[in-house]
C-alpha cells in the first residue's frame, strides 16, 4: 500500500506527459500539435510539484507566531514525524520546484503564442494547417523546374479549394 | 457557546454536501437532456445554485473571518458571471438557427425567428 | 528518526481523483477531431491541473496555471483556430504506431527510473531537504517577506525570473514578426481583408446584458490585477498573474467593445513601449545594485549602505525590515506587471486584428 | 606563451561585473532596438551590443586566465542558494565565439535587412537577434541547470519567428519554422524533464552542486535517466544525427542573417550543454556516460558524417547542401567528443570553432548576391564566382576549409581529430572521417564547378557583386580562417585549458 501510494503519482503524470507527446507526433494538424504541447509542459510541471509535496505539508508562506492554524494543522500529523518535517513549528511544502514551475508555465504561454502565430500564417500561406497537405503541396510546387510560373496556376486552384 | 459554533459548522457541511448532490444531478442533466437549451438549464443551476450552497457552506464554516468575506465575494462574482454566461451562450445559439426540442417554446415562432443564411453560418461552427 | 511510509490521507485522495480526471480529459483531448472541442478541454486540463496544485500546497503555480492555462493559452487557440480551421484530419492507424511506441518506449524509460526516486511525500528527501529546506528556512532572515516562494521567485533566483519576462517579451516579438501588431483592423478595410474575430464581434451587438454586466466587471478585474499584484508578498499572487488578469480585462473589453475601441484605449504602440518599459525597469534595478557596490539584482544594495541603515526598523541597525529586499522585490514586480501585460495584450491585439486569410499572403510578408 | 590577461581593457569595475554584462548587453539593447524609430538605429544598436559583449568577453577571458574560474552569484546568493554564473575556460571559449560571431553577424546584417526585411519589421528582427544572443551567451554562462532551460528557451523563441520571416521569400519557411519550433520545444520539454529527474534525486540545480553530489548516485536509475532525457533533449537542439529532421528546411528558407548566425552559435550552444553535462556534470568515468559515449554518441555521429555527407551531394538548393553538410560536420565534433579523453574534446570544440567560421562565410557569401540571384537552386547560381570574384572567392576558401584542405583552419582541426581518434585507438572512426571528406569532395566539388566554371549569367540575371557591407564581415571571417590555419597556436590553446577545465571536474 505505501509504496502505491508513494509511487502512483509519479506514474500517473509520467502517462500524462507521454500523452502530450503522443498528441504532439501522432496529429498532423498544427493547432493540435500546439494543444499537445502544452499538455506536455503543463504534465512536466505536475512532475516537478510531485517532487515539491512534503506530507501533510502546507502551502509555503510563513504562518505567524500567534495564528491559531499552526495547532490546527500539527494536530493532524504523527508527533514524531511532525517533529522530523516540521520547521518552526509548521510543515511546509518545499517552495523551490514552485518557482521553477512558475516560470516554465509563463515559457510555455510564450511558446504557444509563437507557435500559432506560425500557424496562422502557414494557414495563410498554403490554406491548411493539415502537415501532409502542406507537404504535398511543397512536392506539387518545388517538382517542377520552372515554378515561378506555376505559382500563380496553383496558387488560383487553392483559393478555389 | 460552543455548542452554537458546532452546529454552525454541521450546518455549513449539510449545505455544502447539498451543494456538491445538486452538481452531481447537474451534470446528470447536462449528460442526458436532449437539446441545448435544457442542457444549459441543468449547467446553470448547477453553476449558481450548487455553488451558492457551497460557498455559503464553506463560509459558515470558515467562521467569522477573512476567508468568509473573501468566499462571499467570490459568490457574488459567481452570481453576476455565470447568468450572464449562459445567457450568452443560448443567446448565441438561438440566433445562430438552433431550435429548442421541448415546450410550448418550440411550437411558438419566435420574435426573431432565425434566418437561412443565419443557419448555415451557425452550422460552420465558426460563431462563439 | 522513523523511516517514512506514505498512507492514505485526505489530501492524498483527492489527488488521486484530480489525476484520475486528468487522465480522462488526456483520453478525450487524444480521441476527439473537433479543435473546438479540443481547445475547451485543454482549458479544462489546465483548471483541474490548477485545483491539484492548490491540493498539493503549490497555490502560486495554482494561480499562474488557472489565469495563464485555463485563461490567456484559450483564448489565444481560440483566436487561432477562428483563423484556420475547426476540424482536424483523421488518422490512419499506420500513422500511429510510431509516435505510439516512441512514447511508450520513453514512458517505461521514466516508470523504470521513477521508481528510484524518494516516496511521494518524503520531507527527508534530497529535493526537500537541501536547497528548498534552505529558502524555508532563510528566507525571514534574508529576504524578510512571508510568501516564500515570491521571495525565491523574485530575491534568491531573481534571475531566473529577469530570464522568463524576457521570454514574455521575445514571445511578443516572435507574434509581432509573424502577425504584425494588428494595424489590419484599424481604419476602413475592404470586407475581404477584415478579421474573422471582428466580423464574429460585430455580430454580438445586441449583447445587452453582456455588455452592461461587462461595464461592471472589467474595472473590478483591473482593480483585483493590483490587488494580486501588490499582496504578492504576504500571499500567492505577483507580477505574473497581476499581468495577465489585467491584459484579460483588456481583452474582455475588446470581446465585447469591439477591438477599435480598447485601441483607441490601448493603442499597440503604448503595449510595446510598455512591454519593453518592463524589462528596461526590472534589469534597471539591478544595475543600480551594481553601481551600489553588490552584485547584479542584490537587492540589498538596492539604496546605498548608509542610507538603508538610517531607515526605520532596519536590519542593517537591529531591526527585522528588508527594506532594500522590500522595494527591489515590488519595482521588479512592477516590471514583470508591465512587460506580462503589455505583451499579453499586444498578442491578443495580433491575433484578433489579423485580417481574413489571404491565400498567398505568406509571398508578400 | 600569449598573457590572456592583457586583454583585459575594460575598467575594474566592469570586469567585476563582466560576466553579468556580458548577458545584460545584449538583453538591454534589444528593449532599445524594439523601440527605436528605423531599421538603422536598431542596426547601430544590434552592432554596438555585439561589440559591448565582445569587449566583456574578453575582459572575462583575462579573468580566466588570471583566476582559473569565475563565479558570479546574481543577487549576492552563494552558489547553490542563489544562481550564480559560473565561467571556466570552456565558457570563456564560448563567450569570445558567440560574441565575435554575433558582432560579425550584426555588421553583416546592416546590408542583409535592408535586403531582405520590410522596413517596418527591421526593428523588431534586430530586437530577437539580441535577444537570441543574449539567450545564447546565457546558457553557456550560467551555473544553473534550471537557469539554463531558461536561456535555452530565450535563444529559441526569437529564433522561430526570426526563422518564420524568411517566408517573404520562400513560404516553406513557416512550416519550417513550426517544425523546429515543436521540435525544439520538446527538445527544451525533454531537457526540464531530465534536471527534474536530477533535482528528484540530488536536491539542487546548481551545476558545481551536482557534480558534487552525483557521485554517491552512481547507481541511481533516476539520475540515469535524467542524463538520457537531458542527452536527447540537447540532442534534438544540437541537430545529432536521428533527431536533425528540424535543421535543413529551417537553414534553407530562414533570412539570410539567421542563416549565418544559427550555423555558427545556436547548434554550437546545445553542443556546450552537452559536454558541460557529460564530463563536468557527470563524472566522466561513471558508467551511464561511458555507456552513452561508447554505444550511443559514437555509433549515432558516425552515420551521421557519412550519411548526411550522401544526402548533400543529391540536394539540388544550395542552402540545403550547406545544411545537411552542417550535419555532417556536428556529426564529426560528436565523434571527438564521444572519445572522451582531453585531445577528443579539444579536438571537437576546435573543429567546432573552425565549423562555425566556415558556415558563417559560406552562407554569408551566398546571402551576398542573394539579391541579384533569381532561385534558390544550385544551377540559379552559374557561373557566380566569375562576375563577383570578390564575394564568392572567400566562398571557395570557406569551402577548401570544410574539406580540410591545408593552410586553412579546417586542416587544422582535422588534424587534430584523426590525432585524437588514433590516440585512444578509435581506428573505425578515422576511417569514418575519411569516408566523408571523400564525399564531401563531391558536393563542394559540385558548388565550386557551378560557381566557378560554368558560364555566367548575363542581362538582368547577371550575379552582382555584394556592397560594401556585406563584404567586410565576409572577409574579416575569411582572413581568421586562413590566418588560424597558419597559426593556431592561441586557439589551439584555448581548446586545450577547455577540455582541461571540463574534464578537471569541480575545481
Amino acid at each position: 500500500m505505501s509504496s502505491f501510494v508513494g509511487y502512483a503519482n509519479y506514474f500517473a503524470v509520467i502517462i500524462l506527459m507521454m500523452g502530450g507527446l503522443y498528441v504532439i507526433f501522432s496529429t498532423s494538424n498544427l493547432i493540435k500539435r500546439m494543444i499537445g504541447l502544452s499538455i506536455l509542459q503543463t504534465s512536466v510541471g505536475l512532475f516537478y510539484i510531485t517532487t515539491s509535496k512534503v506530507f501533510g505539508g502546507t502551502v509555503p508562506i510563513l504562518i505567524d507566531e500567534d495564528d491559531p492554524a499552526r495547532a490546527e494543522l500539527a494536530s493532524r500529523l504523527d508527533p514524531a514525524y511532525f517533529e522530523s518535517a516540521a520547521y518552526d513549528g509548521v510543515v511546509y511544502s518545499n517552495p523551490l520546484p514552485h518557482v521553477l514551475i512558475l516560470t516554465a508555465i509563463v515559457v510555455g504561454v510564450a511558446t504557444l503564442a509563437v507557435g500559432l502565430a506560425i500557424a496562422v500564417r502557414v494557414r495563410e500561406a498554403y490554406g491548411t494547417v493539415e502537415r501532409e497537405e502542406i507537404e504535398r503541396k511543397d512536392r506539387i510546387r518545388h517538382a517542377h523546374e520552372s515554378y515561378e510560373d506555376e505559382l500563380d496556376e496553383t496558387e488560383a486552384s487553392e483559393a478555389d479549394a | 457557546m460552543a455548542d452554537v459554533l458546532f452546529w454552525i459548522d454541521q450546518l455549513g457541511m449539510a449545505l455544502a454536501l447539498a451543494g456538491g448532490i445538486l452538481s452531481v444531478i447537474g451534470s446528470l442533466g447536462v449528460l442526458r437532456f436532449p437539446d441545448l437549451y435544457t442542457r444549459l438549464h441543468a449547467a446553470s443551476i448547477t453553476d449558481t445554485g450548487a455553488a451558492t450552497l457551497m460557498l455559503f457552506g464553506l463560509a459558515l464554516m470558515a467562521g467569522f473571518s477573512q476567508e468568509a468575506l473573501k468566499l462571499l465575494i467570490a459568490w457574488a462574482f459567481v452570481m453576476l458571471t455565470s447568468p450572464t454566461a449562459s445567457h450568452a451562450l443560448a443567446n448565441a445559439a438561438w440566433s445562430s438557427g438552433q431550435k429548442p426540442k421541448l415546450g410550448a417554446f418550440s411550437l411558438m415562432s419566435g420574435k426573431r425567428e432565425p434566418a437561412e443564411a443565419d443557419t448555415a453560418s451557425g452550422e460552420k461552427g465558426g460563431a462563439p | 528518526m522513523t523511516e517514512y511510509a506514505p498512507h492514505l490521507d485526505t489530501n492524498t485522495i483527492v489527488n488521486f481523483g484530480l489525476l484520475a480526471m486528468l487522465l480522462a480529459v488526456l483520453v478525450a483531448i487524444v480521441r476527439t477531431r473537433s479543435l473546438l472541442a479540443a481547445v475547451l478541454l485543454m482549458g479544462i486540463y489546465s483548471l483541474i491541473s490548477a485545483v491539484w496544485f492548490v491540493v498539493l500546497d503549490a497555490a502560486d503555480v495554482a494561480f499562474t496555471e488557472a489565469v495563464v492555462g485555463a485563461g490567456v493559452s484559450t483564448a489565444f487557440l481560440l483566436g487561432a483556430i477562428l483563423l484556420t480551421r475547426t476540424e482536424s484530419l483523421t488518422k490512419r492507424w499506420q500513422d500511429m504506431v510510431m509516435p505510439g511506441l516512441v512514447c511508450v518506449g520513453a514512458g517505461v524509460l521514466l516508470f523504470y527510473a521513477a521508481l528510484d526516486l524518494p516516496l511521494f511525500g518524503d520531507p527527508s528527501a534530497p529535493a526537500n531537504a537541501h536547497v528548498g529546506r534552505f529558502y524555508i528556512e532563510e528566507t525571514k532572515n534574508d529576504v524578510g517577506v512571508p510568501n516564500i516562494v515570491t521571495a525565491v521567485l523574485a530575491s534568491y533566483r531573481g534571475f531566473d525570473t529577469l530570464g522568463e519576462t524576457i521570454v514574455v517579451f521575445a514571445g511578443g516579438i516572435g507574434v509581432a514578426l509573424m502577425l504584425g501588431f494588428g494595424e489590419r483592423s484599424m481604419g476602413d478595410l475592404p470586407p475581404a481583408l477584415r478579421s474573422p474575430v471582428m466580423e464574429a464581434l460585430a455580430e454580438s451587438d445586441h449583447h445587452v446584458v453582456l455588455r452592461s454586466v461587462a461595464k461592471l466587471l472589467i474595472p473590478i478585474i483591473a482593480l483585483y490585477a493590483f490587488y494580486v499584484q501588490f499582496h504578492g508578498e504576504v500571499g500567492a499572487g505577483g507580477g505574473f498573474q497581476a499581468g495577465v488578469i489585467f491584459a484579460v480585462a483588456v481583452i474582455l473589453h475588446a470581446l465585447i467593445f469591439g477591438l477599435a475601441d480598447t485601441m483607441d484605449a490601448i493603442p499597440p504602440e503604448l503595449a510595446r513601449a510598455f512591454a519593453a518599459l518592463g524589462v528596461l525597469l526590472y534589469s534597471g534595478v539591478g544595475v543600480i545594485n551594481m553601481i551600489n557596490g553588490g552584485n547584479f539584482l542584490d537587492y540589498d544594495h538596492l539604496f546605498p549602505l548608509a542610507f538603508e541603515a538610517g531607515l526605520p526598523g532596519s536590519h542593517l541597525s537591529g531591526g527585522y525590515h528588508h527594506w532594500g529586499q522590500h522595494f527591489g522585490i515590488i519595482i521588479i514586480e512592477l516590471g514583470v506587471l508591465f512587460t506580462v501585460a503589455a505583451t499579453m495584450i499586444a498578442m491578443f491585439y495580433a491575433f484578433a486584428g489579423r485580417a481574413a486569410d489571404v491565400v498567398g499572403e505568406g509571398a508578400r510578408g | 606563451m600569449i598573457d590572456f590577461t592583457s586583454l583585459i581593457v575594460a575598467p575594474p569595475e566592469l570586469t567585476r561585473h563582466a560576466a553579468a554584462l556580458l548577458v545584460l548587453g545584449p538583453l538591454v539593447a534589444s528593449c532599445a532596438a524594439a523601440l527605436s524609430p528605423n531599421g538603422r538605429w536598431a542596426w547601430i544598436i544590434s552592432f554596438l551590443a555585439s561589440a559591448f559583449s565582445f569587449w566583456m568577453a574578453l575582459a572575462l577571458t583575462g579573468e580566466v586566465a588570471r583566476e582559473g574560474v569565475i563565479v558570479y552569484a546574481m543577487g549576492g546568493f552563494e552558489p547553490p542558494y542563489g544562481i550564480s554564473f559560473r565561467i571556466d575556460w570552456l565558457g570563456a571559449m564560448f563567450a569570445l565565439l558567440l560574441s565575435s560571431m554575433a558582432m560579425i553577424a550584426a555588421a553583416y546584417s546592416g546590408y542583409s535587412l535592408n535586403a531582405e526585411i520590410l522596413e517596418g519589421k527591421r526593428t523588431l528582427f534586430q530586437a530577437g537577434f539580441l535577444l537570441c544572443l543574449a539567450g545564447l551567451l546565457g546558457m553557456t554562462s550560467t551555473g544553473d541547470a534550471f537557469n539554463a532551460f531558461v536561456f535555452l528557451e530565450i535563444s529559441s523563441i526569437g529564433t522561430y519567428a526570426l526563422i518564420g520571416v524568411g517566408a517573404s521569400r520562400d513560404r516553406r519557411a513557416l512550416p519550417a519554422a513550426f517544425n523546429y519550433l515543436i521540435l525544439g520545444t520538446v527538445g527544451a520539454t525533454f531537457y526540464v524533464i531530465g534536471v527534474g529527474f536530477l533535482y528528484a534525486a540530488a536536491g539542487t540545480l546548481n551545476m558545481a552542486d551536482l557534480a558534487s553530489r552525483l557521485p554517491a548516485l552512481e547507481e541511481s536509475r533516476a539520475a540515469e535517466a535524467g542524463f538520457a532525457f537531458i542527452m536527447v533533449g540537447l540532442g534534438l537542439k544540437a541537430a545529432m544525427f536521428p533527431l536533425h529532421g528540424w535543421l535543413p528546411s529551417a537553414y534553407a528558407h530562414a533570412p539570410s542573417l539567421m542563416n549565418v548566425f544559427l550555423s555558427a552559435t545556436a547548434t554550437k550552444a546545445a553542443v556546450y550543454l552537452m559536454v558541460r553535462f557529460a564530463f563536468d556534470v557527470f563524472p566522466p568515468d561513471s558508467i551511464i556516460v561511458e555507456r552513452f559515449m561508447i554505444w550511443v554518441m559514437a555509433p549515432l555521429a558516425g552515420v551521421a558524417a557519412i550519411v548526411c555527407s550522401t544526402q548533400a551531394i543529391f540536394q539540388t538548393e544550395l542552402r540545403r547542401i550547406l545544411a545537411f553538410s552542417s550535419v555532417a560536420q556536428v556529426g564529426y565534433m560528436m565523434l571527438a567528443i564521444a572519445v572522451a579523453s582531453g585531445a577528443g574534446i579539444a579536438a571537437g570544440l576546435l573543429h567546432l570553432t573552425a565549423h562555425a567560421l566556415m558556415k558563417a562565410a559560406l552562407f554569408m557569401a551566398i546571402g551576398g548576391v542573394t539579391l541579384s540571384v533569381t532561385g534558390l537552386r544550385l544551377s540559379d547560381f552559374n557561373g557566380a564566382g566569375r562576375t563577383a570574384p570578390w564575394t564568392m572567392t572567400p566562398f571557395a576558401i570557406a569551402s577548401f576549409s570544410l574539406l580540410g584542405v591545408p593552410l586553412t583552419m579546417g586542416f587544422l582541426t582535422k588534424w587534430r581529430l584523426i590525432e585524437a581518434m588514433l590516440g585512444d585507438a578509435y581506428y573505425w572512426a578515422v576511417a569514418v572521417i575519411a569516408i566523408s571528406s571523400i564525399l564531401s569532395l563531391f558536393y563542394v566539388g559540385r558548388m565550386l564547378e557551378v560557381l566557378f566554371f560554368q558560364p555566367a549569367q548575363t542581362g538582368k540575371n547577371r550575379i552582382r557583386e555584394a556592397p560594401l557591407g556585406a563584404l567586410i564581415p565576409l572577409w574579416v571571417l575569411t582572413v581568421a580562417t586562413i590566418w588560424f590555419g597558419i597559426d593556431g597556436r592561441m586557439v589551439e590553446y584555448i581548446a586545450d585549458s577547455a577540455a582541461t577545465a571540463v574534464l578537471g571536474g569541480v575545481e
